[in-house]
């Protein structure tokens, strides 16, 4: 059973995701502005925004530990936030600077926090066989660390997926799959392109249970993630679970949807999961007023965070030579053709005509 | 065996000019409606009409049989359109990023590659794969690669890349009617999409007419004696510019396009050397055991005592950073080019 | 219900299949005894033989026509058989002759045969997409033609057997996936890679039927064939079809398989399809003489096709440039380094121990 | 920066000679004995022992947790391993023949080699990715390349191919203590196996004990003054081979074995060349876009004006055929080998 505090948590992630994406929404537009342009502004290439996703990943990510490991793809920014990762780093790296997770090297598909154990890939399900990679040193090491990989409903049609199912499976591994169903990949309606209707009916081609959820209720998104990590945790294996979201925005900033039925959006958009978190709330005995401190507290959260990112250095650019090896070769692998800075931006050149 | 030297602008009879999304799909179109056979498969091709603008407009015409979205299965749909080909259609599939190449790598070189050799020539595989190339908008390490060495590496595959509308249109039309697997590469900057601001080269003049451009010529985009710039995509235009401005400096570059790596067109570079004496190689691939290296070689082989210094700019042997001052660094700039330039003539 | 001709074609197929690859073993041994050395004698490299594998070939490809395709695995020989490819052709492919259909160039791992739309890959569940492919071809022009890949019980593991499942579902392509389970993938049993028992199992993960068939009895196998063909052909979907099998031999030759029970080794040897085909012939009123005629028609057969195949000339050197494209560029890609012929055998010196 | 020069029957203190398998397996087990970290997985590793004799003995030393089969899955087993080695594990996974990199790339090259930049360095991915290559055995196109230029292409991952036991040994223990992602690639015609012989060559002398060989240390394996061979893997017999034919008429042929491609020891090849003025690369690999233009262009960069000739032997860009002639055609034999030191010595 979930109790109240679990709930202020997860209301807390899910309210700080939305609020999040909401001001990267604001500052990915800055410089874009009449005409778009992706590669302007402080925060440039894609941006994959997660608005409806946010109960899959704070009902998920409320079981877990930091020594547990989770891998995200495309469109991370509410689980690694459910997840702990370190916010302000986090915003850094999205805004390119020195002091982000990366120093910059990343951007916003690919977020990396050792001390939450966390990881991107921008590529679809390619984040299944490394989570499943971290299950496996979890059993060869005994000990009972889970690991979990998220992917959207696009993600199932893939080959890396189905092989770490199997994999998973066979070798009775510690690893919850969790497909975040928001009936879209691109421009692409699920029922084009995949067979099933439900994700989770993917498991009975496996020896391996499935089970789909609805995310409008994150109390059931909680239960539901909470048995299939307990039954990793527990030794007894991998599961496949489902969270059906909703893709409130288009499917990267600047997409204008034109593929998407009206009704589809406005389906969407409507009430949803925190709201419906902030009723439970009510209902477990938490006044109005402390929903709304729980609210403000995570607004500055957010605030700060990009207002400090904002703020830090961007790295100079001979740190692009750094960090391709953790023990660089003694001699370099090359003279880099160039390798004075004096860098000058050919993108403002190219864009000729913005 | 370069084609007759010519300004981009005076090379067709007409004055429309086209993007060079717009001058592939015109291609497309074309031999579509010339050939049943002809269909395109890929991810947001439909609707959507391809994230970079690769299939707009068609669907309208032609319907969801013959420009079909397809699951994310890349190993799946690149494969069925190496047994499409293989049964005699003319399939054209989209690879939406090359970097995503290496979830379907088997299914591109070990069949679509290679079944033509390896069945002693009784099948062949008339496809076309198309793929977004390139970087220049920060989207990082797995977003903006363009690989060109590895895919002309590997025996089997027509290498192509366009720089320019007038180019794209012939190359296209030339790939669809090719008998062979081609990897058709647009580079994502020079498409001229509103959202992505392509420098004011790539748009050119297009006849409306259908004309194709032969492959293994490469193309003189700028003729000059002094030093000889081999390269090809986006940065034939940086390139192009960069000799501009060595011009009132009194340095006079060539600027050769290559516009396919396979096959390779070994003799105009040869000749143009031959002329200079000095070699920059320009490539947005990464440095080491690609395009540069092999540009190189095929100078030192042909024409050593002609080679008084050779250089090379291309992505230094390190994946694509996120941060616009890093990806600036290592992608190299138009200033970069004509410091080289200058340091070669010196 | 079959008909006693087709039980006469079945068995003829069968009987040359088995016989065929009992002849090429022996061939194959020639140059590699007492020492084995993959690279010696008449036919060098990898030989994977199909023995137990046979009802399988037969009872599918019965239901096929020239113009269906068929894509086999690196054990193709029955099913090539089955196909109706050249039997001269394919057995001087094999000897690596200059008549071969792939004129040497691809040996026994790569037979194609355009007469009769057959290929082979030898990378595991390769053969599955463009089977796929053809069958989208079928579609696409309102032929009524059908594709079968086949693959073995390994291959059900790997990411583009389960792509295709889904693109072949998702658009209701012809075509049938016939996985030939004989419980070993090389060294490794099925249970401890593979995490459900019956592969047809992981038909249930998609909108597709899975059925599994015992090999032993190839009137079964042909009935279910031919339900899955006629399905496909009707228009109504792919399937997945499994047969078991039984590997009579090692994975491949020189294979000691020290790894292997003796009781499975000896199992998988027991009287098999070929003897239970030769009884439903006869309960099916064919005289036992006719059953001997069938057979020593086979036989000679297949020696001939390897009496006409050792008569073959090898590949002239120079032909190794021929091919990589059916339009070569007027230009060549390259020098070549050296294109002169005047070839001498390394492997020869190489292997200065042998 | 070559390692002292040295006869290999000079190189250690011990007369034991052991095959380049015998000489991986005891590096491995020596480590794994050493670090509880480190397991190994691959198809038929365990009770097979590698398809290639790379684990022989293993299973029975560690047991089925530390020498692990996995299914046909290298999607998910190769990105397990770079999970398990972000996770501080140490794995060595094997793809068992390197032709099919092509279903696992994305892993390998997305994940494996990117991770450690991607990460800014937060993360590490201390893996071996071990991979029989080669051909000579008539196991054709999909069975037979070395794709050594294919990877050593893309940044983040060391590519290392011994072609002696003594090397072998050194360099695998080099591999496992690393922390960055190696590929090990190593020739299935060296390993010494029962079925495939091995040229006499790579059988050496092997310490019993454990030693190191950096990577980027190229070894001249013999002493010339008048053509520069470079070549790596099963050429390195064959040059020598053909080096020593040559000897007796007088030519004097340096070869150097670059060991490790990446990172690549341009210095011993620059000094050679600006010694002997002539240089010859020889490769398994295809011809264009890999590893013999790279060579060429760092000693067309570095000693342009000491270089007198150039020439090189490869694939010639086809894939590897099956048939006897045909493939003894395509791969550089000692014979082509001498031949073209013939040549550049006249
Ligand atoms: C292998 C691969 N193919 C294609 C893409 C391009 N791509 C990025 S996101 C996306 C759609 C993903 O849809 P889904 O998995 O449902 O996730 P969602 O975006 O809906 O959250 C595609 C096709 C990719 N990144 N990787
Ligand atoms: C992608 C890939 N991985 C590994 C191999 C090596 N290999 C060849 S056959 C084989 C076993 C195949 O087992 P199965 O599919 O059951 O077929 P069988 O040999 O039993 O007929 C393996 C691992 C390969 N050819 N391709
Ligand atoms: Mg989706
Ligand atoms: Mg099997």
């Amino acid at each position: 059973m979930v109790s109240v505090n679990e709930l202020r948590t997860m209301y807390e992630q899910m309210v700080t995701a939305r609020y999040y994406e909401e001001r990267l929404q604001e500052e990915y537009l800055v410089g874009k502005q009449p005409a778009f342009d992706i590669s302007a502004g402080p925060i440039p290439g894609e941006l994959h925004l997660a608005a409806g996703h946010e109960s899959s990943g704070a009902g998920v990510c409320i079981h877990l530990r930091d020594d547990d490991t989770v891998t995200a793809p495309h469109r991370p920014h509410h689980i690694a936030i459910a997840k702990g990762v370190d916010l302000k780093k986090m915003t850094a790296e999205i805004f390119g600077r020195k002091t982000g997770l990366s120093k910059g090297k990343g951007g916003h598909m690919h977020l990396f926090d050792p001390d939450v154990n966390f990881a991107c890939s921008g590529i679809i399900a390619q984040g299944c066989p490394p989570a499943v990679g971290a299950a496996m040193a979890a059993k060869k090491r005994h000990t009972d660390s889970v690991a979990v990989a998220f992917l959207g409903d696009g993600a199932i049609n893939q080959g890396g997926f189905f092989e770490s199912l199997n994999l998973a499976s066979v070798q009775n591994l510690p690893v919850v799959f969790v497909i975040e169903d928001n009936d879209w990949a691109i421009s692409m309606p699920k029922h084009r392109v995949t067979d099933v209707t439900d994700g989770s009916q993917r498991a009975d081609g496996f020896t391996m249970p499935g089970e789909r959820v609805d995310s409008d209720d994150a109390v059931a998104v909680y239960e539901a993630a909470g048995r299939a990590i307990a039954r990793a945790r527990d030794g007894n294996g991998p599961t496949l679970l489902e969270v059906q979201v909703h893709r409130r925005m288009g499917h990267f900033m600047g997409d204008a949807e034109a593929y998407r039925p009206e009704s589809d959006i406005s389906h969407s958009k409507r009430r949803d999961s925190i709201e419906r978190l902030a009723e439970d709330l009510r209902a477990h005995g938490v006044e109005d007023d402390e929903i709304d401190e729980i609210r403000e507290r995570a607004h500055e959260r957010v605030d700060e965070a990009i207002a400090w990112a904002k703020e830090q250095p961007e790295p100079d650019p001979s740190e692009a030579y750094e960090d391709v090896f953790t023990n660089p070769p003694a001699q370099a692998t090359t003279d880099g053709g160039y390798s004075d800075s004096g860098s000058t931006s050919d993108a403002a050149a190219d864009g000729g005509e913005q | 065996m370069a084609t007759e030297s010519r300004d981009v602008t005076q090379a067709t009879e007409t004055d429309r000019e086209l993007t060079m999304s717009r001058a592939m799909v015109e291609a497309i179109a074309w031999e579509m409606r010339e050939n049943d056979e002809v269909f395109y498969m890929g991810e947001d091709v439909a609707e959507y009409g391809g994230i970079f603008s690769s299939t707009t407009g068609l669907l309208d015409e032609f319907g969801p049989d013959r420009i079909m979205d397809v699951p994310i299965s890349e190993t799946a749909f690149l494969g069925a359109a190496v047994g499409a080909a293989q049964a005699g259609m003319r399939p054209i599939a989209e690879l939406m990023f090359v970097d995503f190449f290496g979830v379907a790598m088997d299914q591109i070189y070990n069949n679509m590659a290679k079944n033509t050799y390896m069945s002693g020539g009784s099948f062949s595989v008339p496809m076309v794969l198309t793929t977004a190339v390139g970087g220049t908008y920060n989207d990082a390490g797995q977003h903006s690669q363009t690989l060109y060495g590895t895919f002309a590496h590997l025996p089997g595959m027509k290498v192509v890349v366009p720089s320019t509308a007038y180019d794209a249109k012939g190359l296209m039309h030339s790939a669809i009617r090719d008998d062979d697997p081609v990897v058709y590469m647009f580079h994502k900057r020079l498409m001229g999409l509103g959202w992505m601001p392509s420098p004011s080269g790539p748009k050119t003049p297009v006849p409306e007419e259908d004309y194709t451009i032969p492959f293994g010529e490469a193309d003189i985009k700028r003729h000059g004696n002094d030093v000889t710039v081999v390269t090809l995509g986006l940065h034939v235009h940086r390139a192009l510019d960069a000799a501009s401005q060595l011009e009132d400096d009194g340095i006079d570059a060539e600027v050769i396009d290559l516009r396919t790596l396979v096959p390779l067109d070994t003799e105009t570079i040869l000749d143009s050397v031959r002329k200079t004496g000095k070699l920059l190689v320009v490539d947005e691939d990464y440095q080491s055991f690609g395009v540069t290296g092999e540009i190189i070689a095929r100078a030192a082989e042909g024409a050593l005592d002609d080679l008084s210094e050779v250089k090379r700019l291309a992505i230094p042997d390190v994946p694509i950073p996120y941060a616009r001052p890093l990806e600036n660094e290592v992608n190299p700039s138009t200033d970069k080019i004509a410091a080289a330039i200058r340091e070669l003539h010196e």
